[in-house]
């Protein structure tokens, strides 16, 4: 089966969840990554949203993180204040989904501001529960389109703490950072200190991953090549989105 | 003397130009009608509070109503960006609106502090980020019993706080079910409390199952019969996001011009939300209404 | 792997000696069940907390668990004074414990810093009271936005929590109405969480009613259905308090010797929960059912 | 009408309670003034109960502050962390009413040990609610028998403070401690620093009234004699205890 470099990003950060596990999930791209992995091999994920909703089984796909879908029929709603101490500042949450605008090679993450924060060139949404999670949530997946100007040397203002940060943490969010892109997977090497290519898309180069990176990005002496997506995850990933919102 | 009142006497009451108002709601009960209300009445100078401005804020900017804006996610959620508050932080436009900006978290700590009158709340963020160097009120304590560093974060009090609930009665005993968001932390920090509802309903009914009351009567000043009152947003079990006008409103809010138009047909135009949902018509209020899907009762026993 | 197991397993499982150990419930929802089977299975050295000490607690003294006592209110609520845990604080019998004294405020405010992973937790009272003279953990700090004084209280993370609920789903997911007391704070604070209900039901019936579900099912570790778990306390809408029982209790717990009358009988000669139920008999718990008395449905909508 | 001085004592507290105040109930005879209040003069008394019940209006006498009874058909229920957070600690408890083993002249009361702390002679029950309640309810109502034991000139063990300690405090509680007792009313005066006799139950002399309180009583210049029950106050109170548990 053909497939879409898009749909092999929802793939790799559905088989980063592991069963069993609590996922603060996003909407959008997350949210098709979570559905995926309870669908395929972890049928006991429990999705929760920031906005105060624990075990959703959306009935639809959610088009916001407060969808009504996503409250009918879950396990527990709380208000918003519960869900950020009861469950996130707990370390109740195992894998929290991050994206940004800009993301530097420790996957620290800006989603404040472009330019200057006085005299912003663009003024983009702010933290929302972004630096929350990446403070909080024991394991972070960021997903993001490989882009020069998003996989960035250095991020004009740091919304959201990245691995080095992490460390300083009560988490221990060494290693804990994955950044998921649309060319392949980077995640945490010890001995280089810094995210590095682990894992590529099939018929995607090394030059190409390096020409859209903003920084000398390292590669792993063990490179992988991604599985491609089973049949299974395909059909499933498409039938999430039939009106092809998000893939 | 019965509290029950309209929503353009409510806001006449309530809100004064320069208030600090807190409009509830994350994404589920976002009261859109006092927002379009205080646009009529040509408030001014409001610092505008609550964790995603969302497209009710956006309108009041728009419309001059701001001078400063309380926040922690400004976008136009699952659609992209807010423009007419990106017009104002960056261009100025209709005015300079200043800005405070928080995490999440850090929001609602602040008015969760307000609620319980605590005058900080302690909470785990902020440490490794540069939010804390371009907001003075977000800082760091020392646990005294461990001894380990911990973000802490000024009480929010609003002058006035309007929430949404689906029911209350005639008192302002209000029930909600749906996210819960911050409704209750946003009345009990207020020094006034303005509820609008989609029912009144008999008191019998709250006492009923009191477990779901989230604000007690005694607190609220106004309550507000209003059904619809938070379209484009949504009431759970009543009706759904109004989607499309979000979508809609990334392209409006594109142009001053077609905002100005917007705001004149539907805001200023407009006596009321009764009028507003007239004019919204039957075609577009049906699409929007849920199937039933009813949760079961609970005994909580009759003791003699 | 099904967490559904016997009260008997599950303490037996959970709970070792030396362990800070919660039992939840203000007035509602005690569980005495746990309590009793930790009696049976000799547990010792245990630290006991809970803001009122109760008879459970009262009754864990008298047999010898507990090497100190967390509280707030010692007494026999309604009835008088706590005579087992008196006799161990002013006689050391039958061994001396230790307590550790707050007010109820601190004492719940201890148990939500810790649910909420918090090092402390801040509070308006403690100022003017010898209490923290007698107790190191309250102390005081400098609000950093105010300057104002206030009182701190760290965080109380027990070894086990023993909750009650209404009824879950095999996996926990629980529901409770009525006085919620600290029944949630203990589950979310604890390491291991025991989680007794009167009825276990299907996991519709939760997904049903989400906003009534205090404790989700991942932080459970073991459920037991186990009816009548809190009586002479009660459970709202299933039974009463049994009264006469703490009016009983208040002679009982005067001699050492009924005491340890009533524990051997009622206690060490019964296998658990389902025989002290049929002991009690069929006059006495059918005395304390209450009418029925049911909440209204409320719609969730379904949404497509 | 006949009627006790303990029938009076509760008259006396109801008589102080005014129609739309909130007031943290105790059980028993805090409990018996309130709803006779309520069936008086003060039909909008909103009853708070520490358990966390809001509006309750029990359909039998409540034997504990937890009663089922004051659940069923009140007004809300919440957590006791919220209780006292979101009602007290806000200031939104306009009565509460304490007693105590021990009071001084200042209101100052102990409920905690007689003797010292470490080696009791008798060990009370502690503090519960009431050094919270002492610190954060706007007005203060100490219900309790006239007996030396308790009215004493220093008490053993501070456990909730009286009008002078909470001046320091945020809720400015000058004057806003009553202590009514089986034999009169107690209440703070400017001028003399301390509580002193306000009203005097009819039958009662001054000079029986001093025997019974542990330090020198000083007595208003405007000392009335408290009102009898009416008939109606009287005939209600009884119906709410018609088993005569508590009066």
């Amino acid at each position: 089966m053909k497939y879409s470099r898009n749909e092999l990003m929802v793939v790799a950060a559905a088989r980063e969840l592991k069963n069993g596990e609590t996922v603060l999930v996003g909407v959008g791209l997350p949210n098709l990554a979570c559905n995926l992995a309870k669908r395929i091999h972890a049928p006991n994920l429990t999705m929760i949203y920031e906005s105060g909703v624990i075990g959703a089984e959306p009935s639809r796909l959610p088009l916001s993180i407060g969808d009504p879908c996503i409250v009918t029929n879950s396990k527990s709603v709380c208000s918003m204040f519960e869900v950020f101490s009861y469950y996130l500042q707990s370390h109740r949450v195992d894998v929290g989904f991050l994206g940004g605008a800009q993301i530097d090679k420790y996957g620290n993450i800006n989603t404040t501001v472009i330019g200057s924060y006085a005299a912003p060139k663009i003024r983009l949404p702010g933290s929302g529960g972004a630096c929350d999670i990446a403070h909080l949530a024991k394991r972070i997946i960021i997903i993001t389109p490989h882009q020069k100007r998003r996989l960035v040397d250095k991020i004009d203002f740091l919304t959201s703490p990245g691995v080095l940060e992490r460390e300083k943490l009560e988490v221990k969010g060494k290693g804990g950072i994955k950044v998921i892109t649309s060319l392949g997977v980077l995640s945490f090497n010890e001995k280089h200190g810094e995210l590095v290519l682990e894992s590529i898309y099939p018929g995607v180069t090394v030059e190409e991953i390096k020409e859209n990176t903003g920084w000398n990005l390292k590669i792993s002496e063990l490179l992988k090549v991604t599985p491609e997506p089973t049949t299974l995850e395909l059909s499933t990933l498409r039938s999430l989105d039939p009106s092809k919102i998000y893939i | 003397m019965s509290k029950v009142t309209t929503m353009e006497e409510a806001i006449k009451r309530h809100v004064r130009d320069g208030d600090t108002v807190y409009i509830a709601g994350f994404t589920h009960l976002i009261n859109f009608s006092a927002g379009h209300e205080m646009i009529r009445q040509r408030k001014r100078n409001l610092v505008l509070c609550r964790p995603t401005p969302d497209l009710v804020f956006d309108q009041m900017i728009a419309a001059g109503c701001a001078r400063k804006v309380v926040f922690s996610w400004a976008g136009n959620p699952g659609v992209g960006s807010l423009r007419c508050f990106r017009r104002a932080v960056e261009h100025g436009i209709p005015n300079r609106i200043e800005i405070e900006e928080y995490t999440h978290f850090s929001m609602v700590a602040r008015i969760y502090a307000g609620a319980l009158n605590l005058p900080f709340m302690p909470l785990r963020t902020n440490i490794c980020s540069d939010l804390p160097k371009v907001n003075r009120n977000i800082k760091f304590i020392t646990c005294p019993f461990t001894g380990e560093k911990i973000s802490v974060v000024p009480a929010l009090k609003p002058d006035v706080s309007i929430v949404h609930a689906q029911r209350s009665d005639e008192n302002g005993n209000a029930q909600i079910w749906g996210i819960i968001g911050d409704q209750r932390e946003a009345a009990f920090a207020a020094e006034k409390v303005i509820l609008s509802v989609e029912e009144i309903v008999e008191e019998n009914v709250i006492r009923r199952d009191p477990n779901r009351t989230l604000i007690p009567d005694f607190i609220v000043d106004s309550v507000v019969e209003e059904p619809w009152a938070a379209h484009p947003s949504y009431v759970q079990g009543y009706y759904d996001r109004d989607n499309d006008f979000y979508l809609e409103w990334d392209k409006i809010s594109r142009e001053p011009e077609l905002v100005e138009k917007y705001l004149e047909e539907w805001v200023y135009s407009v006596e009321n939300r009764k009028e507003y949902v007239e004019k919204l018509g039957a075609g577009r209020v049906l699409k929007l209404l849920p199937k039933r899907f009813y949760s079961l009762p609970v005994d909580y026993g009759f003791y003699r």
